[in-house]
């Protein structure tokens, strides 16, 4: 119990840094979002100093001090009140991102839930099958595989499957005359879209949990009580299954968690690439418009989700492994 | 017919990089059915894996390269894991030398015996926790810990349990490796007492691979021993004819004894990746004949077993110039240097306090030697960190002179170090692997004797002279130095600041049996020669009688007995003092 | 980068008022005429700014989807021409320079079926003054009153107010009948979109919006498409390759080599017309040395290969700009016709190198340009991060600043940096854009007027390379206040003359309003040849597409 | 033991001749020589200068330009090579960075223990889960000026707590050693410790979160290039792939402008994570080849 309040304690005060955080680094630079919107408004043409006057009334950029813009900030976020994005003005972050946030949250778990899955399972052969040719070609395609950079993958897969083979579309969540509602039909017009997006993820996804599992079972399977399970005359399978891979996953469950922190940061590219409406693209766009509100929201939210999977994976470590939690209680 | 037959069996570590390592070479020997078998040797003489090779468990780098074992009747050298999987467990299997890793640890003890149960038997779910419980009684252990993960077990607790699992499924043939190495000495010897039993009672063989001499002669009806890959003699517990036999068995005595002495083997072992003609021991040996350097003597019977030795036939080898040898003598009168009164110390981790050291005290003199016995845990460690600064007392006081230890900080305690300092258990652990013994052992000449860089590295030839180390050993790194080398190294660093306070925190322990006594001689010398005061802490009383002048046996962080050696030794009144005794092998010689 | 061209886009589309044209979905569907003799549809590109489109028909709001074809103004004022067509006004008086009248036309419905009258118009500026949020025009200061009779409106001003008329006849009018009792209307998103435009609101989702014709449209028969579609698009090369495939019957994006890229794909219908659209002008840091001398200032002026800069950075899209700060040929006729080529300036590095001898601007032994102080000259370059046509442009002038023997760094900060840093004055070098207004004063008026200056360390309002001078002051009052074309005409020849004599700014070239069409579904798209209206002026365009081939 | 097994010292490194020892690193050492090679001597490989604007413009894969040229102009096989210098040059200085951060923190946290150790470690693994993408794109969105040392400024800020963890792991198991103690008793000081009796014995781990450091630098570089985020006048292979994109590289058919550069990059960070994979076997004997 004690290992679960620790974690669980941790992600209070891990919360409370990264709103903070949150609060100060689109602060430490000048810059007038009004002034920004404005500019983007009217591209390379004279920016017409009126517009910039109502643009700025009607934002409400404020100007009292920090700390009173802190306080606020937290008792708006303890509202749940995120503001209204800037760049949608009237709509309000959270309706902003209650649209992105299915999108990504479906593309990130599916990808990378199998990305884990296929990864952990073809690591494990290769561990079992160590030195074999089937373990060079899976670490060794992993390994360059894995360096692929993802967005590079991405633009590839859209110009060869969506721009030249017409298989795919070539950006957006769903079909142009497809409006979102919970129906059969939308779903599958999702996942086409999806599929492409998906792809370029899952390419790369599964090379580090291949390794990770490679070398965690490798370690694993020299073990004395797995050199004992295979005294014990158990069979292949037991051995592989219950001594060398049940062990062997522990810290790639770990890594899971904190490897969604650097994956939702990749599907930032994805998305842009893909023009798929998710919270990436979303963030990105936030970030060119130094939309204060929408952006604060988003790194709040990714955050808050990557350190909601961290103690998700905390606790999963706490039912999986008995040690963790003797050691830290 | 023999239950194991091994013929010719060779094994070798044969690794892309580097010439292979010979580790069994052409070893013969059968068992009985219903045998106790000791095999004995030094660390890296093959013994463990000749063991793993009668389990068909070697995994890469090594292999078997020649010979067969047959089980049983059955040649089991080259058969596949399927063909082996009936045969393992039913009939053989083992329980693995460190009882820290051969449980799964994500397992529970009840779901480690359910899958063997599964595997092998059709027993329902009942029947197996049954069974379990019955097994687990029968090695003392309450059955409700079959629910536990093996990190809520002691470390005896888990070797019982890898005992019960072996002996689970009724096999004909047990291998033990090293079953008790890293136990306390009353756990190990309860546990070897639980195997002789059980072994009586339900009739198999058991092979004890072990470098513990005095537990193999108690327990074994024969005993084999391996040198250098080689087994060179075998036969019933008692006398042994091979020089290295011999050689082994000197280091051991009656620490009651009026005179006691010991012997060790100078020289190591060979270079196992190459194949030597003759006697792989004709280095080490007192008693060479010109034929052992140039003709491989054959195992071949002598007396009531076998012997691989030109010269044990004919003579039986003694090690006199290499004996250290101790008898009770006058303890001089001298003045404390330190004296340690009413120390305690507390340790608290995570709301749970474990009292180590419980009004202790005692005084350092010079020219003596005090010894601490205990177990691991007595709270012996932590009054070597006491005297040193390392740590402080909660209460009582330690003082040099008129120097309060415990109220030491920084520069005062820097100046303190001088003249205490410390000889490490591990000589592997104590040498930075990145720095020459030069480097290390200029360190202390320039901090405390405030020596520059060239006196100091003057002054250095004739101090590793003091430790029986040619100047040669300065530039080498700890790598390229044996076990005993490294010792009078760390031994070396000691005596640099020319300190008159030794603490010698199990220096023996973990070196080979047959080079012990060398730094035992060693320390003795020195702390005579220099006039030193010197607190040995040991867990073995034979090192305490042969070294030290006094001694406290230490319990539970309590001074249980205290007095000259011999006294304590000949006269022990606590029970604690009669168990370790107890506990102390005492093979015939 | 891609989405700055076409955030431009959206973005002139709607600051003006006006929708973005973009054209027709898929090119497979229907190619005939409806039963009616109308073109099914047309696509006209994006509808709405970011990635994520919001259903927003507020036309005072920044972030409002395409609302050009919804809502109409009194006049329209076209961006090429400046030209005056009377819309929901037939016509206009003024009486003095300080108030104004207009008749509003006759049968005029909302889309509702309402009929608009004088009070949608009152209605309409008395909220734009009240709220100045919405006053994206900035009529609202000067506007003092606004009342209606019958149909007309008649507006009352503080000021002279003549040469603002293009804002306050542009200003989109909404039923009051709506808006009184929408509540906020800084915040109302105004979902149904009832205006008098052409078209009405028919679906709209993220990816696509679509307009249907209002068949009770006041002038219904000059509108021949039933149907404009508009789709989402990502940035990149997405957008551009909907363009080659013709699913855009019209866009405004940025195409490298457009003949190649887009036209060559079909000749006979794939056409683009880039007009000129503002000065896009070197400012020099007035209040630095060495650009604080005239004669350094004037010395630069034949420095710069601007063709090279039209032809590299802009593609061959663009003219070379005259000192006189116009825009020509659009402003032609305010053009002094005593400067030889209009007042373009030769490159000629001889004569520059030549003119900052002669000004004392030495060169030394290593061929480094010395300043007054004798130390080397070097000046920092800004231009906004991923504005590439502009950072491409500014590495050619920094090619033509080495050739005179100074170093010019070139920063590339990111936009808000920048536009930080210019307003108060805290850099060397940068480019400026001014005019294309159809409004001469303003055009001379926001590079030039020391009112639009400040302190170096505060923000400038739009002369951001602060020069400050009487004569030009004057000239711009008189500008203001001038009754006559021909007081005006002499004002402008005095700035002129500030702009050759002075060089407050050096102009390079003219931006470009990216437009692309094609004619295979419509004809009658404003072109070089037939130049009556820009890109942006939809309710123009749409009033007289015709089916193609009719 | 495994530790005193890397680092037994002879002429060349230790780890180096273990990292040559394995095919894989083997491999990796070949090819990132190949790479540090081309940087090095870019200017005498490339061409033509590869900022110079005076080709034609998109013209395919030729004698003259085997890679074709840029929409401006530019020689993009020139651009390539000199491509190299950016991306080694910050994977070298930030994986520098994140690693002397890494190891301040981590050497700090392990040896000092007690609060200091709460604090640090509280912070590298509020580091560790704070999603790190999204906090360089703000970093680098706030920046005043982009450029390639900004990127390295936000990658090596951001990028050191995984090695922290690590190296603070590493030091809590070295300074109980025994040699330490010895070395506390010999009289020397904490500062003579950490540096030079424990940190020589962190070599291979050092090693180890250098080059993974660099390999993740070297990636989120390319990343943020290409998202606009840097320096687009800079000639690195992010900023390539960033014009090759917004040029309609691939809608022009120019394929070697938008391939080349990905590939290049794919081939160095396979060549780091080869590399890494030898390195990772110092450490963990039991993925030593046999």
């Amino acid at each position: 119990m004690r290992y679960f309040l620790r974690r669980t304690a941790f992600f209070v005060i891990t919360l409370w840094a990264a709103v903070t955080l949150n609060f100060v680094i689109p602060r430490l630079q000048p810059g007038d979002p009004a002034e920004a919107i404005v500019g983007q408004l009217t591209g390379q043409g004279p920016v017409d100093p009126d517009q910039i006057r109502a643009v700025r009334l009607m934002l409400g950029v404020p100007d009292t001090s920090l700390l009173s813009q802190y306080w606020d900030y937290l008792g708006s976020l303890v509202r749940g009140d995120f503001g209204i994005s800037y760049t949608y003005f009237p709509y309000p972050v959270t309706h902003m991102i209650s649209e992105a946030l299915p999108w990504t949250l479906v593309l990130v778990g599916v990808t990378q839930v199998l990305g884990f899955l296929i990864g952990t399972v073809l690591g494990a052969f290769a561990a079992w099958r160590r030195n074999s040719r089937f373990d060079s070609f899976v670490t060794l395609g992993s390994q360059f595989v894995g360096s692929l950079p993802f967005f590079w993958i991405a633009l590839l897969l859209l110009y060869l499957l969506a721009f030249l083979a017409g298989w795919f579309p070539d950006s957006g969540g769903h079909a142009v005359d497809v409006t979102p509602s919970w129906s059969w039909a939308f779903a599958g017009d999702a996942i086409y879209h999806g599929i492409l997006p998906a792809l370029s993820i899952l390419v790369t996804a599964p090379a580090g949990w291949i390794i990770g599992m490679r070398n965690n079972m490798v370690q694993s399977l020299g073990e004395d009580y797995t050199r004992l399970a295979r005294a014990k005359g158990l069979s292949v399978r037991r051995v592989a299954l219950a001594y060398g891979a049940r062990v062997a996953i522990l810290p790639n469950v770990t890594g899971f968690a904190l490897a969604l922190g650097g994956i939702l940061g990749g599907t930032v590219l994805v998305e842009t690439i893909f023009d798929y409406p998710g919270l990436g693209r979303l963030l990105m766009e936030a970030v060119g418009a130094r939309d204060y509100p929408l952006m604060q929201a988003l790194f709040l939210f990714i955050t808050i989700g990557v350190l909601l999977a961290n103690l998700l994976a905390d606790f999963l470590l706490g039912v999986l492994d008995p040690r963790v939690r003797k050691e830290a209680a | 017919m023999s239950l194991l037959e091994v013929a010719d069996l060779s094994v070798a570590y044969a690794t892309k990089n580097s010439p292979p390592t010979h580790a069994v070479r052409n070893v013969s020997f059968s068992m009985a059915e219903g045998e106790c078998v000791g095999l004995l040797g030094e660390s890296g003489c093959g013994k463990s894996t000749l063991g793993t090779a009668l389990l068909r468990l070697l995994d890469r780098p090594a292999r078997i390269t020649g010979g067969t074992i047959r089980f049983d009747g059955t040649d089991i050298t080259a058969l596949d894991e399927n063909a082996l999987r009936p045969l393992r467990w039913r009939a053989l299997s083992t329980v693995f030398q460190s009882s820290m890793n051969s449980l799964n640890p994500v397992l529970t003890v009840e779901a480690q015996f359910r899958d063997m149960f599964r595997t092998h038997t059709d027993m329902t779910s009942g029947e197996i926790r049954r069974r379990t419980a019955e097994l687990l009684e029968m090695v003392l252990i309450d059955p409700s810990y079959m629910r536990f993960h093996p990190h809520e077990l002691s470390g005896g607790m888990k070797q019982r349990v890898a005992l019960a699992l072996a002996l689970a499924l009724r096999p004909k043939l047990v291998v033990l490796d090293e079953p008790t190495t890293g136990l306390d000495v009353v756990v190990q010897k309860s546990i070897m007492d639980s195997v002789r039993t059980l072994q009586r009672e339900q009739g198999f063989a058991v092979l004890l691979i072990s470098h513990d001499l005095g537990t193999v002669m108690e327990i074994a009806d024969r005993v084999m021993v391996m040198y250098a890959g080689s087994v060179v003699e075998s036969r019933p517990a008692g006398e042994m004819l091979h020089p290295y036999s011999r050689g082994l068995l000197g280091s051991y005595a009656d620490p009651r004894a009026e005179t006691v002495d010991v012997t060790y083997i100078p020289g190591r072992p060979p270079d196992l990746s190459r194949f030597q003609d003759g006697c792989l021991f004709v280095d080490r040996c007192p008693v060479a004949l010109p034929k052992c350097a140039t003709e491989k003597p054959p195992l071949a019977p002598v007396g009531d077993g076998l012997v691989a030795c030109h010269v044990a036939p004919s003579t039986k080898a003694d090690f006199a110039d290499s004996t250290f040898v101790r008898s009770v003598r006058a303890v001089a009168e001298a003045p404390p240097v330190l004296e340690v009164t009413g120390v305690h110390k507390t340790y608290t981790r995570r709301r749970t306090s474990v009292t180590a050291v419980d009004d202790v005290s005692f005084a350092l003199r010079r020219g003596r030697v005090t010894a601490l016995v205990g177990q691991s845990g007595s709270g012996k460690s932590t009054i070597a960190k006491l005297l040193t600064g390392i740590e402080r007392p909660d209460t009582g006081t330690v003082m040099f002179g008129d120097v309060p230890v415990h109220r030491l900080r920084g520069r005062a305690m820097r100046r303190y170090r001088k003249d205490v300092q410390l000889v490490f258990q591990d000589p592997f652990a104590a040498l930075n692997p990145v720095r020459t013994v030069r480097q290390t052992l200029v360190r202390p000449l320039r901090n405390h004797l405030g020596l520059s860089e060239k006196d100091a590295r003057a002054r250095l030839e004739s101090l590793v002279d003091t430790v029986g180390l040619a100047p040669a050993f300065l530039d080498r790194y700890p790598h390229q130095l044996s076990g005993g080398q490294r010792q009078r190294v760390v031994v070396a660093r000691a005596l640099a600041p020319e300190p008159s306070i030794l603490i010698a925190d199990e220096p023996i322990s973990m070196l080979d049996v047959s080079i012990r006594a060398e730094i035992v001689e060693l320390l003795d010398r020195l702390v005579h020669h220099r006039d030193l005061a010197m607190l040995y802490i040991t867990h073995d009383l034979l090192s305490a009688r042969l070294l030290a002048d006094e001694v406290l046996v230490l319990n539970k962080g309590t001074v249980v007995e205290d007095g000259p050696t011999i006294e304590v030794i000949r006269n022990a009144q606590a029970p604690y003092t009669k168990l370790l005794l107890d506990a102390l092998p005492n093979p015939p010689r | 980068m891609a989405r700055r061209w076409r955030l431009l886009v959206v973005a002139m589309a709607a600051a003006v008022g006006m929708g973005t044209v973009s054209c027709s979905a898929g090119p497979t569907e229907a190619e005939g005429l409806t039963a009616d003799g109308l073109v099914p549809f047309i696509n006209m590109g994006d509808y709405a700014p970011g990635a994520s489109p919001q259903r927003n028909f507020n036309p005072f709001s920044p972030n409002k989807a395409v609302v050009g074809f919804t809502f109409e103004t009194l006049y329209q004022v076209d961006g090429f021409n400046c030209a005056e067509t009377p819309w929901l006004a037939t016509a206009y008086q003024w009486e003095g320079t300080q108030k104004l009248t207009f008749t509003l036309r006759d049968g005029v419905r909302w889309h509702d079926g309402r009929p608009f009258t004088a009070d949608d118009v009152v209605f309409t500026y008395e909220m734009i003054k009240a709220n100045p949020a919405l006053d994206l025009m900035g009529v609202g200061p000067i506007l003092k009153s606004v009342t209606g009779q019958g149909s007309t409106v008649t507006m009352e001003f503080n000021s002279p107010a003549a040469l603002l008329f293009s804002k306050i006849a542009k200003v989109e009018i909404v039923p009051k009948h709506i808006w009184e009792s929408a509540g906020d209307p800084v915040r109302f998103t105004n979902n149904d979109a009832i205006g008098t435009g052409p078209y009405r609101v028919k679906t709209f989702n993220a990816r696509q919006m679509v307009l249907e014709r209002d068949p009770g449209y006041w002038q219904a028969d000059k509108v021949k498409v039933k149907e404009l579609r508009f789709t989402h698009s990502p940035e990149g090369q997405v957008d551009q390759l909907r363009l080659e495939r013709g699913e855009y019957d019209m866009n405004s994006m940025f195409v490298p080599d457009i003949e190649k890229v887009y036209v060559a794909k079909d000749p006979e219908h794939n056409k683009y017309w880039f007009a000129p659209g503002g000065v896009i002008s070197l400012y020099p840091n007035l209040t630095k040395a060495p650009f604080d001398d005239v004669e350094f200032r004037r010395a630069l002026t034949s420095a710069f290969d601007r063709q090279g800069i039209a032809d590299k950075a802009q593609f061959g899209y663009v003219e070379t700009a005259s000192q006189t700060g116009l825009i020509l040929p659009n402003q032609e006729e305010w053009l002094d016709n005593d400067f030889p080529d209009g007042g373009r300036i030769a490159y000629d590095v001889d004569k520059a190198r030549k003119a900052l001898d002669d000004a004392g601007y030495e060169v030394d032994g290593e061929n480094r340009r010395l300043g007054k102080d004798g130390k080397p000259l070097s000046f920092e370059f800004k231009v906004p991060t991923g504005w590439n046509d502009w950072i491409q442009a500014a590495q050619i002038v920094k090619d033509d600043f080495r050739e005179l023997g100074i170093q010019v760094d070139v920063a590339t900060p990111q936009q808000a940096t920048y536009e930080a840093d210019r307003a108060v004055g805290n850099y060397d070098l940068l480019f400026g854009v001014y005019g294309g207004d159809c409004n001469i004063h303003k055009d001379f008026a926001d590079p030039l007027a020391s009112g639009q200056s400040a302190e170096i360390g505060k923000p400038a309002v739009s002369n951001f390379s602060r020069w400050r001078d009487d004569t030009t002051d004057q000239l711009l009052n008189t500008l203001a206040s001038a009754g006559d074309e021909q007081a005006q005409k002499d004002a402008v020849r005095g700035l002129q003359q500030v702009m050759m004599d002075e060089v407050p700014n050096i102009p390079l070239w003219y931006g470009a309003k990216w437009f692309q069409y094609r004619t295979k579904r419509v004809t009658g798209w404003p072109s070089a040849e037939d130049p009556y209206a820009t890109s942006t002026d939809v309710l123009l365009i749409v009033t007289r597409l015709q089916p193609a081939g009719s | 033991m495994t530790v005193e097994l890397l680092t037994k010292p002879s002429r060349v490194p230790q780890w180096l001749r273990i990292l040559w020892a394995n095919k894989k690193s083997r491999v990796g050492v070949v090819l990132l020589s190949v790479f540090v090679l081309t940087a090095v001597f870019a200017p005498v490989l490339a061409p033509y200068d590869p900022e110079s604007t005076d080709f034609a413009a998109a013209l395919p894969a030729s004698g003259d330009h085997w890679l074709g040229t840029t929409q401006q102009g530019q020689d993009v096989f020139s651009q390539l090579i000199h491509g190299a210098r950016t991306s080694l040059l910050v994977g070298l200085v930030a994986g520098v960075f994140s690693t002397i951060i890494a190891l301040l923190i981590g050497m700090t946290a392990g040896y000092l223990r007690g609060w200091v150790d709460e604090f640090l470690s509280g912070l590298t693994n509020l580091a560790l889960v704070i999603p790190v993408l999204p906090l360089m794109i703000t970093l680098a969105a706030y920046a005043p000026v982009r450029g390639v040392w900004l990127i390295i400024f936000v990658i090596s800020v951001t990028g050191w707590a995984y090695g922290a963890k690590i190296k603070r792991a590493q030091i809590i198991t070295l300074r109980t050693r025994d040699y330490v103690t010895a070395a506390k008793l010999a009289g020397d000081g904490p500062m003579r410790i950490v540096f030079r009796e424990i940190m020589p014995n962190m070599t291979s781990l050092v090693v180890v979160g250098f080059m993974g450091a660099a390999t993740a630098a070297i990636g989120a570089e390319a990343g943020l290039e290409f998202l606009g985020l840097g320096d687009p006048t800079t000639i690195s292979w992010g900023t390539m792939l960033y014009w090759a994109d917004n040029g309609g590289a691939l809608l022009t058919g120019q394929w070697p402008w938008l391939i080349a550069p990905g590939l290049a990059l794919t081939m160095l960070v396979t060549a780091m994570t080869l590399i890494n994979f030898g390195v990772d076997a110092l450490s963990n004997p039991a993925l030593r080849e046999e």
